[in-house]
């Protein structure tokens, strides 16, 4: 078998997560959709690495999960401030981007 | 199975395990979502993270296979469950779409996306390749440590100083100061009093000599539940016990009796003591 | 490495803008003198220039300064001057001076009794005069496409506030009013030059690809393309000459204003102060005639000679249009405004007309003008400040109550009508002459114009200055010291040039030689020419 | 000696700057300044004149270039001058009138406040007029041409304050400028057709160029002669121009600036040598101007305005004279010097009449007047002699020869060229002696003025009949003292050239004609007016005196056609402005606006959305990469 295959998978996934972050409204699974979608792209990473033979591709995947991790924190405390203030979790009702 | 991963090869073993896997990890990337439940979203999705560390495993990254386990099934995932509770799981929001035209849109860009990138990835015609071989041959972790320490060495450090503002922001989003005293019970009665509803305090579940638990809504005169008594996260989640059916039903079976009871009390003895008869049966 | 005379020129007036804004806001007569003071420098330098420029040394342009300065876009920073450029300079040098004095009190903050006015800072009001001015003479001087380009935008940003902020007041029922029509011209000047300056900017890019590409280097430098192109280093192609041709063009017509793309022009002389219109039409739109002789026809002399017809007809269009509106006009600055756009009609026309008298007539009519409009709108400001209506039919009989005022205004209308003895009846005359030999049909409908300028001028004379006296007039009075000031010297000058133009001529004559032999044209030779029979003789 | 042709220009000059700029304290002198401004030029034209005679008469050119005016390539403007018998003879006439006309005024204008302008505006005059007969090119003449048009302008409407007078000068001015678009036009033409515009060169090598440039040339002089001189079609703005203080009308509107069309075609007679079509022009526009003239003449009860149509008309002789070629330019010339003597008589004889009564200018409200202001009647009386040609006069001698040349055109035209000069020699003798029995014979109809005061007639005072005096005298005596063996033919020959024209009727028969044609005038006015009393009211009349009172309805012509035409083209215009030129612009920044409060509601402020655009942004991308990749 062919290691692109793990690629084709990763495109699936990215595909799939970003369909979940266009159509969910809920904050808290549009923000696990966002991690789907850095998960692919971290076994793309690791995929590559194989490829090519060297080790950035995985350093690359490493700095994304710490950055994904510092960023999950974040995200989830603004999901967490903003429905202490309006009592939902539904990103439609963060409409105010217009003003 | 790292061996393979070293070499320039793949084995039968890996393609079995790639299509097994890769179907559940495609199952659970959907399943996250379309599961109205958050809570639901949230399993599926730590069930294609594991899915995916064996796949980096797979791949011969064996310090991000553990990672991945450990710092994103382990704790990321459980963040989100947190979260969830926290943020009280509310009934499944509704999938009904509210933008008009956005899941017409979303979809033709997904697909177009999707498409394309698999497109892109299929003319990058990738054949043959060289394994990790060399690049793992001083232990993975050891590689990795030596590229970190010394080629991102500046990306690193960065990242850690990233990690350390990540954790006080959240404190600081999440940490709510006070802006006055909290409203004493004296505070609150009056406020329900100016209000003018639930003047006394609100009714406790039905507690019954049978059965003693608050998910069980405390009946109206008229034997109808009343969902003011259980604790609205129970109401939420759709986990209240509805007794009031069988309620009705006791009521009735008893007031037959008494009923019964009644008529034979006016009949002759042995009647009346047969008539009881039946009616304990 | 001599003294850098241009960058001084260009220099000191910048200064005294920051100088003059510096000022702190109670100490504002400061800020006028420190303004009048720089201007009056600057007119000093600029007298320099004049001593120090040699006509008749053959090189096209002089006292020059070069250094590099965008080095990876071959950008330079190239000054130089030839005799239209330093007589250019030296009328805005001129002008600028009376424009701050006639503007003394335009923008003094208004009096407490309405509190709920705006303030308007004297300090900004003459910083930004100073400002326009440095501008100006900077893009008189550039000698490199890019530099030029850059100051001829960036004249519109003080140009735009001296409009949009300090407008002027008479005629509205409202100050609300004023500040929505103000605001309303100041916009539509400012998108009309940049929609302008955008085009422009892309033919300046396709400049430069085009030398890159041909050169190897590219370069925005005027005298090096135009050495280029001499010695067949550089060929443009039909097309492209003709697209970046009409690129520049279309930036200058708007600036200078050539109809139909005149229409900023009448609101914003309208709306904005007498001084400000003056430095608007007399200074400011200059740049742009100036621009077509220095950048269009040397550049691109063969689309230029491809354009001609059409600019022709345009530019005679422009006189007659310009001079019939200013007739039908109610509001004496309009007026003056649309007399304006006839006037630039005779400019681009006499630039075209590609002959020697033509082309020096059209550099003379810019001084001229200048000068001439200068004259009738400050002292049109003047009465508009006294009566504190724009309005023509609110005017009558003022030569009973201010003599001085109403002769002035005659000598100003009388210029502005190009009477023989006046300065302007010269270089109105060498475009006629200039356009007839090569285009009769044209110079006799442009001549059409002069018939057409009586009428405006004599009406405008006659409705506001002469028959019985208005009520509303009675007690007005007449020119005060300051005015004379300003509107003497104007005069003297009118006349002088109009009897001895010859300094000017001498100075202009070399330079249009040298743009005309850049055309390639020649002009036409008469049927007899008696005079070399003559001399023969 | 040339320097002081300089000098000449200069002195009325220097009492136009003084006067003007001035100022207050010079307002007890300004009306000696300005006459002995005017004296002084005075002097130095005989002084000239003296040294010309001295010359021999080929030789009698005195040319002074002061300097190179404007130099711009091939064309050479020079501020020179140049002083031959042509000029000469206007230097004199109008410094010698000029000044008479100065002192006339000092007690003209005794009590006008704003009596220093009006002398500056004088000599204003003065200088540009000299400028005008002096300059050795057309540009300069242009000059001088423009200059005499300003003065007319601000001396017509020198009582600003009356709207009529205002209009008036306007309207003078713009007639004028179209015929100064002409002249201009003509120097263009020179400059392209000989490379030059002065006077040597162009008129020497007039014939070398083509016959249909001479003739274009031409006729665009002969459009600025109609301006300047109130020629057809020209002429509608002369009788307005009588609003001016009658001095003015005497010396501009009369004796000298209406005469510089005159001037101009005999200068530029080579030119119209070689361009007989332009000189048919010339002579039409002459005939057809000097009937015009003289009928409009008979209808205008105006006092003024009479003579300002005798004044067009007795232009119109000079015109035709001119048009006839070397045949007539000099009797062009010596008809222009006479009647500048007897036409400027009459103008301050009328001047005096309306200072005697209260400015009244309807003569319909004169009468009998002769007892109360001798001298005026006789120097008037004179004047009328001499302008409807009284054997002997001067106008008899000037008007004769010019109806004379008229025949010698020869053939048809001939015929009716001289006949219309006849029929105007009729009509003139008509008018005239309209006008002088209207005003000092007849009963008295006086009138009292607006103000009621009842006018007392009184001869004038003494500056001002001294002038009077003068001008009859040269009325009488110079048409004799120019013919006596042809003084005056020998005089400006060398300049103007001359031919003697065959004439089919003998001078002797021309002369019997005109005399037969005045005495039948004189004797049609004396029926109509001398016998019975007039109305003081003038009777409707029939269609052509009405129409001829309103100057053969030009005015009308000119009012519905310019003017009517050109507010409607002016509204128009501004209209289209507005709605074409400007809403194009404006409609482009409508649309723009439009478009973008539309690109506006993309903006509904959902993440999603956004997110939508930002990932079907990214697809664009990556197909785009995909495609350069493919080509």
């Amino acid at each position: 078998m062919n290691p692109v295959n793990y690629l084709y998978l990763a495109a699936v996934l990215f595909t799939i997560g970003a369909a979940g972050v266009l159509i969910r409204r809920n904050a808290i699974v549009v923000f696990m959709c966002v991690e789907l979608m850095l998960n692919a792209c971290n076994l793309a990473f690791v995929t590559f690495s194989r490829l090519h033979g060297n080790l950035d591709g995985q350093i690359i995947a490493f700095f994304t999960m710490v950055v994904a991790a510092a960023e999950v924190v974040i995200g989830l405390a603004i999901i967490v401030s903003v429905f202490r203030t309006r009592h939902s979790a539904s990103v439609d009702d963060a409409s105010l981007l217009k003003l | 199975m790292s061996a393979l991963a070293a070499a320039g090869t793949t084995s039968i073993g890996e393609a079995v395990q790639f299509w097994l896997l890769a179907t559940v990890a495609v199952l659970g990337a959907l399943a996250t979502v379309l599961m109205k439940k958050a809570v639901h979203s949230a399993l599926s999705l730590a069930g294609t993270m594991i899915v995916l560390a064996v796949f980096y495993l797979a791949n011969g990254a064996y310090f991000l296979g553990i990672v991945q386990i450990v710092v994103y099934t382990g704790a990321i995932m459980m963040l989100f469950l947190f979260v969830v509770m926290l943020v009280g799981v509310t009934a499944a929001d509704s999938l009904k779409e509210t933008i008009r035209g956005q899941r017409l849109l979303a979809g033709l860009c997904v697909l177009g996306f999707g498409i394309l990138l698999i497109a892109g990835i299929a003319n990058a015609a990738l054949k043959d390749f060289d394994g990790l071989g060399q690049a793992n041959s001083g232990g993975n972790v050891q590689g990795l440590a030596a590229l970190v320490f010394t080629k991102y060495v500046f990306a690193f450090e960065i990242t850690g100083a990233l990690l350390i503002t990540a954790a006080v922001g959240a404190m600081v989003l999440t940490h709510r100061e006070r802006a006055q005293r909290p409203a004493g019970q004296r505070e609150r009665a009056e406020a329900r009093i100016r209000e003018g509803k639930h003047v006394p305090p609100l009714p406790a579940p039905g507690v019954y000599a049978r059965h003693n638990a608050v998910d069980i809504p405390g009946l109206l005169p008229d034997g109808t539940p009343s969902e003011l008594t259980v604790n609205p996260t129970l109401r939420a989640r759709g986990q209240i016990r509805d007794v009031s059916g069988e309620a009705l039903q006791e009521l009735a079976a008893l007031e037959q009796r008494s009923a019964e009871w009644v008529t034979g009390g006016r009949g002759e003895d042995g009647r009346s003591a047969s008539g009881a008869k039946e009616a304990r049966k | 490495m001599s003294f850098p005379l241009l960058t001084v020129t260009a220099a000191v007036p910048a200064a005294g803008a920051v100088a003059t804004a510096a000022v702190p806001a109670a100490r504002r007569a400061a800020a006028k003198w420190l303004a009048l003071a720089f201007s009056l420098a600057t007119l000093v330098l600029a007298a320099v220039q004049l001593a120090r420029f040699d006509p008749d040394s053959g090189k096209p342009f002089q006292l020059t300064e070069s250094h590099a300065w965008i080095k990876s876009f071959g950008v330079r920073y190239d000054l130089g001057v030839d005799g239209i450029a330093v007589v250019l300079i030296a009328l805005t040098a001129l002008l600028v001076p009376f424009v701050i004095l006639a503007g003394w009190h335009d923008a003094d903050p208004l009096e407490e009794a309405e509190p709920n006015r705006r303030w308007r800072p004297t300090q900004g009001f003459f910083a930004l005069i100073l400002l326009v001015e440095a501008m100006v003479v900077i893009s008189f001087e550039a000698t490199d496409v890019f530099l030029f380009y850059i100051f001829f935008e960036a004249m519109l940003i003080p140009v735009y506030f001296l409009v949009g902020g300090f407008g002027d007041r008479a005629g509205a029922r409202s100050e609300e009013e004023t500040a929505a029509r103000r605001s309303y011209a100041a916009v539509k000047f400012l998108l009309y030059n940049l929609a302008g300056g955008l085009i422009m900017m892309a033919a300046v890019i396709g400049l430069y690809a085009v030398t890159a590409h041909q050169l190897g280097t590219g370069t925005f430098s005027l005298t090096e393309i135009v050495q280029a192109r001499a010695d067949g280093r550089l060929q443009f192609a039909t097309v492209t000459e003709r697209a970046l041709f009409l690129g520049f063009f279309f930036a200058f017509a708007v600036k200078a204003p050539l109809w139909p793309l005149h229409t900023w022009l009448p609101g914003a002389m309208g709306e904005a102060t007498a001084p400000v219109a003056v430095l608007i039409t007399a200074v400011v739109d200059k740049v742009g005639t100036f621009a077509m002789l220095r950048f269009c026809l040397q550049l691109f002399p063969e689309a230029s000679k491809w354009a001609t017809p059409v600019i022709v007809v345009l530019s005679v269009i422009g006189i007659l249009y310009g001079a019939l509106l200013a007739v039908a006009q109610k509001d004496i600055k309009r007026l003056i405004a649309y007399a304006s756009i006839s006037h630039f009609g005779f400019i681009v026309l006499g630039i075209f007309a590609m002959t020697t008298q033509g082309q020096g007539g059209a550099t003379l009519y810019m001084v001229n003008h200048g000068i001439s409009t200068a004259a009738l709108m400050l002292v049109a400001g003047f009465l508009i400040s006294r009566r504190g209506s724009r309005l023509i039919a609110d005017y009558g009989g003022v030569q009973k109550v201010a003599p001085v005022l109403a002769g002035t205004f005659m000598v100003g209308g009388l210029a502005t009508l190009s009477l023989p003895g006046l300065a302007p009846f010269v270089s109105e005359f060498l475009v006629l002459v200039g356009t007839f030999s090569r285009y009769p049909a044209a110079g006799i409908v442009a001549t059409l114009g002069i018939v057409l300028a009586a009428l405006y001028v004599l009406v405008l004379y006659q409705r506001t200055m002469t028959g019985p006296v208005k009520d509303e007039v009675r007690g007005m009075p007449d020119l005060r010291v300051r005015e004379l000031v300003v509107v003497g010297p104007l005069i003297a000058l009118l006349l002088f040039l109009g009897v001895y133009p010859k300094p000017l001529t001498k100075i202009i004559d070399p330079a249009v030689g040298h743009t005309m032999s850049q055309v390639h044209r020649t002009d036409p030779k008469p049927d007899v020419p008696a005079n070399d029979v003559e001399a023969a003789k | 000696m040339e320097n002081l042709i300089g000098l000449l220009v200069a002195a009325p000059l220097l009492g136009a700057a003084v006067l003007l700029c001035g100022g207050r304290r010079l307002d007890r002198v300004d009306h000696w300044i300005g006459t002995l401004l005017a004296a002084v030029s005075f002097a130095l034209g005989a002084v000239l004149f003296a040294d010309l005679l001295g010359k021999d008469a080929g030789a009698r050119t005195l040319t002074s270039h002061l300097f190179s005016w404007v130099p711009v390539g091939g064309f050479r403007a020079d501020v020179a001058f140049r002083l031959d018998q042509l000029s000469m003879t206007f230097v004199l006439l109008i410094t010698g009138v000029g000044t008479l006309i100065h002192l006339y005024s000092v007690g003209y204008m005794e009590h006008d406040e704003r009596r220093r302008r009006f002398f500056g505006y004088l000599n204003l005059f003065l200088a540009a007029m000299l400028l005008l007969v002096l300059a050795d090119n057309y540009l300069l003449l242009y000059v001088g041409w423009e200059g005499v048009g300003l003065a007319s302008y601000l001396l017509i409407g020198f009582w600003q304050h009356k709207p009529s007078a205002a209009t008036a000068a306007k309207k003078a001015f713009l007639v004028n400028r179209v015929g100064d678009m002409g002249l201009s036009i003509a120097i263009m033409l020179m400059f392209t057709t000989f490379g030059t515009f002065a006077f040597g060169p162009v008129l020497t090598h007039a014939t070398d160029a083509g016959e249909g440039k001479l003739t274009a040339i031409g006729l665009m002089l002969l459009l600025a002669a109609c301006g300047k001189s109130a020629q057809v079609p020209l002429q509608s703005w002369l009788g307005d121009a009588m609003e001016g203080p009658t001095p003015v009308s005497a010396l501009i509107h009369a004796a000298t600036m209406v005469t510089a069309g005159v001037y101009l075609i005999t200068r530029s007679g080579a030119i119209f040598n070689a361009a007989p079509d332009a000189q048919t022009a010339v002579v039409t526009v002459g005939a057809v101007t000097l009937l015009f003239g003289a009928i409009v003449g008979c209808a205008k009860d105006d006092i003024k305005k009479a003579l300002a149509g005798s004044t067009m008309s007795q232009i119109g002789y000079m015109i035709l004279a001119a048009g006839l070629g070397p045949v007539g330019y000099v009797f062009a010339i010596m008809h222009l010097v006479t009647h500048g003597f007897f036409k400027a008589g009459l103008f301050l004889g009328a001047g005096s009449v309306m200072h005697g009564m209260n400015d009244e200018v309807d003569m319909r409200r004169y009468g009998g007047l002769r007892t109360y202001m001798p001298v005026t009647f006789v120097t008037f009386g004179l004047g009328y002699l001499a302008i409807i040609g009284f054997p002997g006069l001067s106008g008899f001698f000037s008007k004769d020869k010019i109806i004379e040349a008229a025949f010698a055109k020869g053939g048809t035209e001939g015929w009716i060229l001289g006949g219309a000069a006849l029929l105007g020699a009729a009509i003139t003798a008509y008018y005239m002696t309209r006008v002088m029995i209207l005003t000092f014979f007849g009963e008295k109809r006086w009138q009292p003025d607006a103000d009621g005061n009842r006018p007392h007639p009184h001869e004038s005072p003494r500056t001002m009949t001294i002038p009077m005096v003068v001008l009859a005298v040269g009325s009488v005596f110079a048409g004799g003292l120019f013919s006596i063996n042809d003084t005056f033919l020998k005089w400006l020959e060398p300049v103007t050239g001359h031919a003697e024209g065959n004439s089919p009727l003998s001078a002797i028969e021309v002369t019997a004609a005109t005399m037969v044609v005045l005495v039948l005038g004189v004797a049609l006015a004396w029926a109509q007016y001398g016998r019975g009393p007039v109305p003081v009211t003038a009777p409707r009349g029939n269609a052509l005196v009405r129409a001829a009172r309103r100057d053969l309805l030009q005015d009308d012509f000119n009012h519905v056609v310019l003017v009517r035409g050109g507010e409607e083209l002016t509204r128009g215009l501004v209209r289209a402005d507005h709605s074409v030129v400007d809403g194009i612009v404006n409609g482009t920044a409508a649309a723009v606006g439009g478009l973008s409060s539309r690109m506006r509601r993309l903006q509904n402020g959902y993440a999603r959305s956004y997110a939508v655009s930002m990932f079907g942004g990214a697809a664009v991308l990556i197909a785009a990469t995909l495609l350069m990749r493919a080509v």
